[in-house]
């Protein structure tokens, strides 16, 4: 079973990190471990992509999975990286839990990214989401973060239950729990009702206009690297299985609900773009930022086709770069220690004065997240653009272009805040020389990649086989 | 036939327990419930979710429940808001949303004819086989869902009792 | 030697990543070398290719050096590559050399100041966006040279902002830019959609081959793309950024001015030329509205006190004859006067800059005078700037290209010529009152010397804009067309000469300005002017003495209806009314993010509610 | 012994109702956990119909998948809302507003 190592890697070191817990609490130690479990996972991805092709009833192990596995499993390296400098500032908050709650929510996005079957689709999705809880309430010193938690916590279970109601809808209908069987059930009632549930859910997961009405309120009340954590993986994971679902045959949407999936799109892009222009708050904006992504995402895979395939995978990838430097500027600037995060835009005044480094990475995320070159996001909006185009989806497209319009004052707005000339804010407690390192990776490929995204696509195009 | 008395037990003391007023009382009805549940399940041939409906669910989760409802100590004031609170108005646009989800999923549901096929005891012994041959990776996953929230409440919880 | 033409953006860059890199940790002075020399090693290099060019030209007039596939569609592609032609080779000659001495003088002006390492970073950043700009052989390259051009004039603008007020006034131009870019984004995925590349040539090449001139699309694009051009030039009507854009430091705004940015319009015009014949009636609109833009800016130039602005309305007229050139077809005329107005417009720039660092940054030309015993360096300096944009013949390359290119509009227009002629005689007026207000007259106190790295800037820029003009003279000054026939091959053979009483008239024009604002000045209008700030129209009226019925007919009603205008612009009300429409659907919807986890139930009931039904039902 | 299928799955679909509309109405956090729970159990008890009616163990198994998850997260709500209950001495969710947008 070769094909499933990195999954058997993650799971090996939960328990090795929890070993290395109980004999002696250290958080640079539950750091490394959990580190060093994430690149060991990410190196069993090349072996188990040669393995031998195997039919297993439980995992898709294509090369897409492998492909999302990657991003996921990078993702969390940088965030225990991340996590590591962040947390140094709380002297009384022990970090050992964020590094193992980071490491079982990673394999939980990853069983649910690969998931075959509503059985581990639910087993992964839940046990994300559970261990994200943890991680976004994490700071027990701030009551925000607790109501964050619950907020999330409660209104998550409201959509597992529509989730789960809707499979089960679809297992009446079809007698089968098989991701390929449910979707492609005969067309009786029953099955698009099951299936319009399960749309809710994931709507939720990708939190989607109307189902985005929690994202701000979780966002800000996270900590920072939570608040990257919930930004990027579930929904990578989402996208995972959509693409997968989307991809298989028989799998078509009714018209119906393609045109339902279109005013959402069309919805998420303006409502996310709207609500994010006078905020004060960064993490917020973040958050409406993401309501306004998943919206264009939904144009490219409403797109299907090659074009919207590569362009939903090369789109993910470049949302989650972008996202973790944004995240990661506020996550360095901050002090866990604090009532708060570094997390308003008076926060951010002055930046290019005090941080100039700071300032530049994240006037190169806005930039990507606003779609502007040379950042890669440009390149992306690019290629869902074309997507959109080549299925003749105008009107989607120009609501894509009207929002972007709205975004790009927010985005700008916001560099010029730190263009402002200030008084150089106090320096965050607590070296950071993690999460420096991981800001330096990142935005070097968001600009690497914007400039020459030829082997990125490449490698998308590939894993899509 | 005691599946029709089960059901109907378990919808009334489930429509009681949502819409009590005292935390404690709403509990205890729905720990009835959810023996009633445990009853519909057992008619249903499921044996082995019925027992654990009563082992875990009544006996454990729900009483965990009950601990922390307790620990939190209600006063009169308390009962005198819960009051307010649940005044018929607040129930009007809850009540008409799911009464509109309700009719179209009872509309969908029962307009399906699915194939004519007598329904099928599963019994203890189908369930282990399953479980611990072709779907033992989903137990491991359930053990890692457990820990996730065993660490989450561990943590979290640390402070509270200090 | 060609192939290092990538080194010419690629220094400034560098240049710029490591001044950001380094920041603060380097010495000031070090910060200093490595943001001049970096441009002046590109301004070298620039040089050099020039000289191989004119020795010896490659095939076709043209090289083009692909670096690297930038993105690949099934039905698109972008290859980044830079293209020197003509065109672009005076562009980077310009660009580089000019912007090399506008470093040059800002490592002196910017002396002591806070963040002296980042501006040089992001100065460099500007000229390295600029010459990608120009260089680019692919119309979505160029425009990440535009973006990064827009992007470096915030942030170099916003260098002197205070906190307080300049929300309002970035918003208000960050608005209009936007706009502007975006009308030119959606010409530019027409021209993608259309065929399937954004290669310049090729693009020319299919939109000539596919489309009749006259016809719709041609129209439509070359709209589109104008208004981009009309946008980051300053023209009419989305000229209202340029005077917000005065808050940068002096040095930025002579790079903003001069070398880069507003020059961005006219570039793409000449670039794209071929897709503009193509679209007559846009030419019209062009000229048309660089009449209007030319009017409009000497009429406000008139009237300001902050010399700055003075030299922005300036700006924004010389510009408007470029385009006036563009709008009648006269490529080549156009291109020698944006030339030439970037070395005197630098000039301006650097000695108005040179003269307010010797009075604590004053910029009011009211409180200035008699500085020309006390500055004589800076008064000859601005005295050339002046008699360069005045166009007073003979003197500086202001007259030679101005003649030029009214000379080319005279032939398709005589009206238009006209317009040309009443903007030369307001500007006479309006530069020659900012130099008899601020170097004669009552003299202030001033002190302090210039160091080498002001005094070399200025000596250079005056004396090539005493010089440039003598590549392209008219027939009664020996016909020289040396700079026409460099553009030859990219744009055509020289236009004609105009007769002489047509030359007559348009070399009277100027000096008649001039001596009316000589006259003003003797008799202190224009002081009384700029003491009088609330009836400053009337004062305007009574210190007529007897030129009040030709003020009425040339000043008065068009300086009424331009204070109207901007007064309540009505394109900035449109833009206004879009912002006030996104603010209040923001408005509306964030109040559903009140908080309340029951009310955030509801609305996913809601939602889910109508999904499910709308999937259902359908 | 066996039922149709309409019937538990009709059992369901009430419960899932009753407890979604006091999610939606109630205010107090007590109350709303458990119509989460009573959301959960319902669709088991679907997941459940569904298995006897095909007669397969895939539907128990999702069972106590959903069970298993109830009970995490019962545990992990109820630390949060004591937390919640410590700061702000009630348990109306309407009253965690810490997080809005302040206008």
């Amino acid at each position: 079973m070769i094909q499933a190592a990195p999954l058997a890697v993650q799971g090996i070191f939960v328990a090795v990190l929890l070993a290395a817990v109980a004999i002696r609490r250290s958080a640079p130690l539950a750091a490394a471990v959990t580190g060093v479990g994430f690149v060991a996972a990410l190196c069993t991805i090349p072996a188990a992509m040669h393995g031998a092709a195997i039919a297993g009833e439980q995992f898709d192990l294509s090369g897409a999975t492998y492909g999302f596995w990657a991003v996921i499993l990078s993702v969390g390296f940088l965030l225990s990286v991340m996590g590591s400098g962040y947390w140094r500032g709380a002297k009384n908050l022990p970090a050992e839990e964020f590094f193992i709650l980071l490491l079982v929510a990673t394999l939980g996005a990853c069983v649910l990214a690969a998931a075959k079957d509503v059985l581990f689709l639910f087993l992964g999705l839940e046990t994300m989401t559970l261990a994200m809880i943890g991680m976004i309430a994490y700071p027990r010193h701030r009551p925000e973060a607790a109501e964050a938690g619950i907020k999330y916590l409660i209104l998550s279970a409201m959509s597992s239950a529509f989730l789960l109601f809707g499979f089960g809808l679809l297992e009446l209908a079809t007698g089968s729990l098989g991701l390929a069987d449910v979707l492609a059930a005969p067309n009786t009632p029953m099955a698009v009702a099951g299936l319009a549930m399960v749309g809710v859910a994931a709507g939720f997961k990708l939190s989607v206009v109307p189902f985005h009405i929690w994202v701000p309120d979780v966002y800000a009340g996270a900590p920072a690297p939570s608040g990257a954590f919930l930004a990027v993986v579930p929904k990578l994971a989402v996208l995972a299985v959509i693409l997968r679902a989307t991809g298989l045959p028989g799998a078509a949407l009714a018209p119906g609900a393609l045109h339902v999936v279109s005013v959402v799109a069309a919805l998420s892009m303006l409502a996310g773009n709207l609500l994010a222009l006078q905020q004060q708050n960064v993490k917020r904006i973040l958050g409406f930022s993401s309501i306004a992504h998943l919206g264009y995402l939904l144009v490219a895979i409403l797109a299907a086709g090659e074009v919207g395939r590569v362009a939903v995978v090369f789109y993910a990838v470049t949302y989650a770069l972008t996202m973790v430097a944004a995240f990661g500027v506020l996550a360095v600037l901050s002090n866990a220690g604090a009532a708060r995060d570094a997390e308003t835009i008076a926060d951010l005044r002055g930046l290019f004065w005090s941080r100039p480094g700071l300032a530049a990475v994240m006037t190169l995320a806005l930039l990507s997240l606003a779609g502007m070159p040379p950042a890669i996001g440009f390149i992306a909006k690019m290629y869902i653009f074309a997507a959109g185009v080549h299925q003749e989806l105008w009107w989607l497209v120009g609501t894509m272009i009207a929002s972007s319009v709205i975004g790009l004052f927010y985005y700008l707005s916001m560099i010029l805040a730190m263009a402002q000339r200030q008084a150089p804010a106090p320096a965050a407690a607590g070296m950071q020389a993690g999460g420096r390192l991981v800001l330096g990776v990142v935005s070097l490929a968001v600009l690497v990649l914007g400039v020459a995204p030829e082997p990125l696509i490449a490698l998308v195009k590939a894993m899509l086989g | 036939m005691i599946f029709w008395p089960a059901a109907l037990l378990a919808v009334v003391t489930t429509a009681i327990a949502v819409t009590g007023k005292n935390p404690v009382h709403a509990l205890l009805w729905f720990v009835i419930s959810l023996l009633a549940m445990a009853v519909v399940f057992f008619e249903l041939g499921a044996a082995f979710a019925a027992a654990l409906e009563v082992i875990v669910y009544a006996g454990a989760i729900v009483v965990l429940f009950l601990f922390v409802v307790m620990m939190l100590s209600l006063d009169k004031a308390a009962a005198l808001r819960e009051e307010s609170w649940t005044k018929g108005p607040v129930w009007l646009l809850p009540v008409g949303f799911t009464g509109m989800l309700g009719v179209a999923l009872a509309w969908q549901m029962l307009n399906t004819a699915l194939p004519a096929r007598p329904g099928r005891a599963v019994l203890p012994a189908a369930v282990g086989l399953k479980l611990f041959s072709t779907d033992f990776l989903a137990v491991e996953m359930a053990s890692l869902l457990l820990l996730a929230g065993l660490v989450a409440a561990f943590h979290l919880a640390r402070e509270a009792q200090k | 030697m060609m192939r290092d033409i990538w080194l010419v953006p690629a220094l400034p860059l560098a240049g710029a990543v490591l001044l950001g890199l380094l920041g603060g940790k380097i010495p000031a002075r070090l910060a200093a070398v490595i943001g001049a020399s970096s441009v002046g090693l590109a301004a070298a290099l620039a040089i050099r290719i020039a000289l191989l060019w004119f020795a010896a030209p490659p095939p076709g007039d043209a090289f083009l050096l692909p670096l690297w596939t930038w993105i690949t569609l099934p039905k698109f592609s972008a290859v980044v590559g830079l293209l020197i032609d003509p065109v672009s080779l005076v562009l980077i000659l310009v660009i580089s050399v000019i912007g090399f001495f506008i470093h040059l003088f800002s490592a002196e002006y910017m002396e002591g100041e806070n963040g002296y390492a980042r501006y040089f970073a992001y100065l460099n950043l500007f000229v390295a966006s600029m010459l990608l700009l120009v260089l680019a052989n692919d119309l979505l390259v160029m425009f990440v040279g535009w973006e990064g051009v827009g992007v470096c004039s915030y942030l170099l603008v916003g260098f002197w902002f205070e906190e307080e007020n300049n929300g309002e006034a970035a918003q208000k131009s960050f608005i209009v830019t936007r706009v502007a870019d975006i009308a030119m984004l959606i010409g530019i995925l027409i021209l993608a959609l259309r065929f399937g590349t954004l290669d310049i040539s090729t693009v020319l090449h299919g939109a000539v081959s596919a489309w009749p001139p006259g016809s719709f699309w041609p129209a439509v694009v070359a709209g589109l793309l104008l208004v981009g051009g009309l946008g980051k030039s300053a023209q009419v009507p989305l000229q209202t950024w340029l005077p917000d854009a005065m808050a940068g430091p002096t040095p930025v705004s002579a790079l903003i001015h001069a070398a880069t940015m507003v020059t961005a319009g006219v570039y793409l015009v000449v670039r794209l030329h071929v897709l503009f014949l193509l679209a007559p009636a846009v030419l019209h609109g062009i000229a048309l509205g660089a009449a209007l833009t030319v009017l409009l800016a000497a009429c406000a130039g008139l009237v300001q006190s902050d010399i700055k602005r003075v030299l922005a309305y300036s700006t924004m007229g010389q510009i408007g004859y470029m385009f006036l050139g563009l709008g009648v077809g006269a490529w080549g005329a156009a291109m020698f006067h944006l030339a030439s107005h970037a070395i005197f417009k630098a000039l301006l720039f650097l000695s108005s800059g040179a003269v307010s660092m010797r009075l604590h940054h004053e910029q009011n030309i009211f409180a200035m005078g008699g500085l020309r015993t006390k500055l004589p360096l800076a008064f000859a300096a601005f005295l050339v700037g002046a008699l360069c944009l005045a166009a007073v013949p003979v003197v500086g390359c202001g007259f030679f290209s101005k003649e030029f290119l009214l000379g080319a509009v005279w032939a398709q227009n005589p009206l238009l010529w006209g317009v040309g002629i009443l903007g030369a005689f307001l500007t006479g007026v309006y530069i020659f009152r900012a130099v008899f207000t601020v170097f004669f007259g009552a003299s202030v106190d001033v002190s302090g010397a210039y160091g080498v790295r002001v005094i070399l800037p200025l000596t250079v820029l005056a004396l090539a804009a005493l010089g440039f003009g003598w590549l392209q003279t008219p027939d009664f000054l020996g016909g020289a067309n040396i700079f026409s026939n460099v553009l030859a091959p990219a744009l055509g053979g020289a236009a004609t000469d105009a007769s002489w009483p047509v030359a007559l008239i348009g070399m009277a024009a100027p000096l008649a300005g001039i001596g009316l604002a000589y006259a003003l000045h003797q008799n202190g209008f224009w002081r009384r002017q700029g003491a009088a700030s609330p009836g400053l129209f009337v004062r305007f009226l009574q210190g007529g003495m007897g030129f009040d019925a030709l003020y009425r007919a040339i000043f008065v009603k068009p300086f009424l209806w331009t204070v109207r205008v901007l007064k309540d612009d009505p394109v900035d009300q449109v833009f206004q009314l879009l912002q006030r429409a996104a603010v209040g659907l923001h408005k509306r919807l964030r109040e559903e993010q009140n908080g309340k986890l029951r009310r955030y139930a509801g609305w996913m009931m809601a939602g889910s509610l109508a999904t499910i039904l709308a999937v259902v039902f359908s | 012994m066996i039922v149709s299928w309409q019937a538990p799955a009709s059992l369901a679909l009430i419960l899932f109702l009753l407890g979604l509309a006091a999610l939606l109405a109630r205010r107090n956090l007590v109350f709303v956990l458990m119509s989460v729970e009573i959301m959960l159990n319902a669709a088991g008890l679907l997941f459940i119909a569904a298995g006897m009616r095909w007669g397969t163990p895939d539907g128990q198994i999702m069972f106590i998948a959903v069970l298993n998850l109830a009970g995490a997260e019962l545990a992990v709500g109820l630390i949060l809302l004591l937390r919640l209950r410590g700061r702000l001495t009630t348990l109306d969710g309407d009253a965690a507003v810490l997080l809005r947008d302040s206008s």
